[in-house]
């Protein structure tokens, strides 16, 4: 018996899993600047207004720290608030917030408190959009503990770890990539539906190299994948879905069976997620390996607003592409 | 100050005591509590048996007492680095915070959070907290969802005179007053924060309670060493957040009678003179309450001793209940870091 | 609103114009040319030759040119996503402008920084600012920098009506009242930030310049559309600054024309109400000004056209500019990172 | 010619650093909370107030965002402010204005702007401080391009990057162990001395293994190195000094002669410091490697306060020990 299935955006899978959570439990409400009248400045949280009226689909001040302060404090007394920052950039103001307070509270109390709070908000360049309004942090929250971080490539993806963010009991960060609110995909039709986190998800299977691919460089990964097809090499894309917990099973599983890695993420690519990713798998597949493991992320540098510089900066398929030749070639030399 | 502030400075300090004696014992009860534990934790802190930073409340026990008993049980509080007060007089066991302080297993937080960090989910009290304004947000996020939830619960934001100049005071106190949310804004003013005084990095013409206006709040400045004006100042200005008409600032003015934290020194010998420490002293909230009960006929002399030996022989038990804990076993470590 | 918080309404309207004719000139050009720009920028968004988000200053010339008309060459100014209007008032050029918005090689910034980020430090323009309140703390600093190097020059931040619910309002406007900073904290209160109205998630009685109040500095709301209240103003206060007497804010209630970006949709038809803008429009401050001049006999009706022709084919010149100029090559994508 | 050394303490590198460069040019100074009358929270800058005077060295209110703001804005415009943030903790707060602004004003405007601040704060656990107090978060702004970043293990090292940090025109961030600031060493007695960024040192030769370790775990490292001496085992101590730029040359060149690596670094471990370095060199160093490169950091746990459990999230020589131990062993068996 398998579910049915609608093809649904990215943007879709936001409100519907929003909408969904919200008519399932009470205490779960969401806010943040122009998400209820205007339905975000995305347009992904149209109609929830509607729905659920004032009280539960608040429009608040421009106030990144003020409102995640409010939703801690809500989340610690009972209630499951979603709060949107809109460009991920802005997480900057709000950072005391979720790093000494909402990660902390369970572990500081003894176990005491809990911290429902949901925090959404967005990664992803290539919009000329510039410096402060495209970076990709992801990095930051995954370090600290106390904190889950999911990073969704797909609408179903994304509504299903969204749903499960929204009723874990602990701070949980959803990074949505602002470049894929209108990409199309098949979500099950089930109001229950809901995706754990710590669990990978192999996007593509292969046998001759593993690309770990996270959010948009998912779909990256998958091009090149296509590439690679045809020039012989069979690359297996590994999509962790979640940073924090990271299911390292299942990456390393498909080290041990292609012998060769690739990490991509859009972010900074120094002290970013793929040094991490990279590092232990570079330590737990060690025997297994017969090429270095490679790390493909952005460019050091400030994302510039130029439509002739911006592209420079984000990992391609091309450049995947030829990341895995030198991982063959080195070999064969 | 300017009258259309609506700023009163209430003192209460002649005249009879206007409150009933079960309330009076109490707020005496709680105040000297507090007095006495913080002196356990200064000597258990000098005898190296805690360590980490404590930051005494001593001389401001008016504040956290006026305060609290205007409150309900299941109403919220934030607190600060400064919270042993605020915590005892909103209820806190005095033997479970002992053992916090000395980080052992029968603390509050399990040893795991310590002096800055107490909390007591059971009693509203949402934590100590390390960060200077880190209250202000979850206090104004407490007061939205009690009034979401319609419980009629009103939240407390404890901060200090330095905290007005975190940008976290502008936000909260901004959301709180367009969503009419019930929390009270309390700034115990005690005149420095840590080894800077108040006016020198404060901009404001006279009280910190003038920020209030521009968020369209109302403020009281109170003599926050008159447990009675702080009391009938809280009553008021619960009453009106549980009715729906929002929030508030509360001045309490102060002062603490140590300095910043335990072994940091003399303050009269650096920053601050012993003619001010001096006139503050006069006005020491706990003697001055007890004059006035004792002048209301509500206790004598003899009593007043019984009292303190009741109290002194609380905190002794508990800071013996605190040694005789353990340290968490070390397996704990890595419990609670997600619930 | 109380008259013990100092704030006046200036309004000019009436009367005869105040001001040297070489300066209503200036005034004049200045906001014509913002206009033109601005209808520009409209065009070659349209027409998919520019990037990112264009955010136009319509309808709020009279806020920047009378503000920087008040200002010395090397005074320092920081700007907002809806920056283009601060920059030209400042003496920007409109080609080096037009060529940043389109990315390319020859615009202020190469290309790198675009709409939102355009500066030009030889004019003290530190940047329009891509986060909202992001320009407060660096004004704030500019002025203590020329303070310290006693430079006598002033520091004007520019920042809208949502920017003052954030927290770095609070921490700015402190620190430039505690240290009598020379910066002017102008608020363009343009009524919505992005498509919320400022009523709705502002609490104050009536107008944003209430805040100063509790910052211990002097605050003026004015009549944003007449750039001779503004200017006026502006003239005033920089004086006030220069001469030691620290920091003030300047409300400049405007209105934006257009919606928050270009291809937002319509906000007559969500947002706001037909009714309201038009009230708005028939204060537009260009044809405002114009008819001042008129009256006053400094212009007549064919020096406006024939100013406005100039004014049409320098922003042509811009355009054209602009788009002959090339993208930066790839390889400066990695100039830059470091000085 | 050897220059002559004197011994300080790591806090009066500090005070040394800050004053000699504010004798050398007026346009230096320094602000903070409690920083000037106080001398600081741990002393560390106590006489500078004295010598400078109240225009120069300046106490301010508790305002991280607002001071850091000030900061740039002065550095933009011809000064080179020193700002103190007191506990790395707090630079929660001030993210935006080190993130957002400072770090991309230069690549922004083209290279118009340049901005010379010098951001100092502390990073260490051990004190029974708890978890808003002892966090080591050099990870984040070492991810952020336009940042340069110094993580000083000595009073040499403190007080010759420091003065490099100060005439640098870029943003600068020096993270200070409050463990350290009583620790003593000797320091060349020259008032030009500085210690260019970029610039690996290694703290002791050896010959087996590569212990690369980052401020005070360069300490731990030494002592593990002499207890792994005593079964035979060579280590040497690699010093990054600054995490970026970072100088891969020197750590890529022991790791070639060692063949073996492990990372130390007090943060937490998981997207911290260590993965970015053991990365690189398990890529970079492939060929070279008999052994995986292990990963030694903090437990993934906010900091507890109790001194029952703070000890078992911080790295010891022990664990270090055992580390290197694993590496022999894995070969062997
Ligand atoms: C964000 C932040 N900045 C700085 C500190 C260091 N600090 C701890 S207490 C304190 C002074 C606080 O003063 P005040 O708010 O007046 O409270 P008081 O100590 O007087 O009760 C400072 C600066 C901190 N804990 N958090
Ligand atoms: C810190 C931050 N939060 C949110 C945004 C998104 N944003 C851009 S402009 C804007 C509205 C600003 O309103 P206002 O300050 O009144 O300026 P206006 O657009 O009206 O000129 C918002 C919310 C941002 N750029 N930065
Ligand atoms: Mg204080
Ligand atoms: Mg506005």
């Amino acid at each position: 018996m398998s579910t049915p299935e609608r093809v649904i955006t990215y943007g879709e899978a936001v409100r519907e899993a929003i909408a969904e959570e919200m008519r399932r439990d009470e205490t779960v409400f969401f806010m943040g600047e122009d998400v209820a009248a205007a339905g975000g400045v995305f347009k992904v949280t149209v109609g929830l207004l509607d729905e659920f009226g004032e009280d539960r689909v608040r429009d608040t001040p421009i106030s990144e720290a003020g409102i995640m302060g409010a939703g801690v404090g809500a989340a610690l007394t009972g209630m499951r608030p979603i709060v949107e920052i809109m460009f991920g950039d802005f997480i900057t103001i709000a950072m005391d917030q979720i790093v000494n307070q909402a990660a902390k509270m369970c572990y500081m109390t003894g176990g005491q408190a809990s911290c429902a709070l949901t925090v959404r908000t967005t990664i992803g360049a290539g919009r000329s959009s510039a410096a402060q309004h495209s970076q990709s942090l992801q990095a930051w929250l995954s370090h600290i503990p106390g904190v889950k971080v999911a990073i969704p490539s797909t609408p179903a993806d994304l509504k299903g770890l969204l749903k499960t963010a929204i009723r874990d009991d602990n701070p949980t960060v959803i990074y949505e990539d602002k470049m894929m609110y209108g990409l199309k995909g098949p979500v099950p039709d089930d109001d229950d539906y809901t995706i754990p986190f710590g669990v990978a998800d192999i996007k593509r299977e292969g046998s001759d190299v593993t690309l770990v691919a996270t959010s948009s460089m998912v779909h990256t990964a998958l091009k090149a994948a296509g590439m690679l097809e045809k020039e012989g090499v069979s690359a297996e894309v590994v999509d962790p879905r979640t940073l924090s917990p990271l299911d390292m099973d299942t990456i390393i599983r498909s080290v041990e069976k292609t012998s060769r890695a690739v990490v991509v993420d859009e972010a900074y690519q120094s002290y970013g997620v793929t040094g991490e990713l990279a590092s232990r798998i570079a330590d737990e597949a060690f025997d297994y390996l017969d090429a270095p493991v490679k790390r493909v992320g952005a460019m050091d540098v400030p994302v510039p607003f130029s439509p002739g510089l911006e592209p420079e900066t984000i990992p391609d398929e091309a450049k995947l592409v030829r990341t895995v030749q030198g991982l063959f070639h080195d070999v064969a030399v | 100050m300017s009258e259309s502030l609506e700023m009163i400075t209430t003192s209460s300090d002649e005249g009879t005591l206007p409150l009933p004696e079960p309330l009076c014992r109490e707020i005496y009860d709680k105040m000297l509590t507090i007095r006495r534990f913080e002196e356990a934790v200064l000597d258990i802190y000098t005898q190296g048996l805690m360590r980490g930073l404590a930051h005494l409340y001593i001389g401001q026990e008016a504040s956290a007492v006026g305060i609290c008993s205007a409150l309900n049980d299941d109403d919220y509080l934030t607190s600060t680095h400064r919270g042993h007060g605020h915590l005892i007089a909103k209820g806190g066991k005095v033997d479970r915070m002992m053992a916090e302080m000395m980080g052992k297993v029968d603390g509050y937080n399990r040893g795991k959070g310590g002096t800055m960090h107490i909390a007591d989910m059971s009693l509203g009290i949402l934590g100590a907290n390390g960060i200077v304004g880190g209250g202000m947000g979850m206090a104004t996020g407490a007061a939205l969802s009690g009034k979401m939830r319609g419980s009629g619960q009103v939240a407390v934001c404890f901060f200090g005179d330095g905290a007005i100049n975190q940008g976290a005071f502008l936000e909260s106190a901004n959301l709180a007053s367009i969503w009419s949310l019930p929390v009270l804004f309390v700034c115990e003013n005690n005149h420095y924060g840590e080894y800077t005084a108040a006016s020198d990095v404060t901009a404001v013409r006279e009280h910190v309670a003038e920020r209030a206006a521009g968020f369209d709040m109302p403020a009281v400045v109170v003599d926050g060493n008159d447990a009675v004006a702080v009391h009938q100042t809280a009553v008021e200005m619960v009453q009106r957040a549980r009715t729906g008409e929002g929030p508030c600032l509360i001045e309490n003015k102060t002062y603490r009678y140590r300095g910043h934290h335990v072994g940091d020194g003399d303050p009269e010998k650096t920053y601050r003179t012993q003619e001010e420490t001096d006139t503050w002293l006069a006005k020491d909230p706990i003697p001055r309450f007890a004059r006035r009960m004792l002048k209301a006929g509500m206790m004598d002399e003899a009593e007043l001793e019984s009292i303190d030996t009741t109290i002194t022989k609380r905190v002794e038990d508990a800071v013996a209940f605190a040694n005789e804990s353990p340290y968490p076993e070390a397996g704990e470590v890595t419990d609670h870091v997600y619930a």
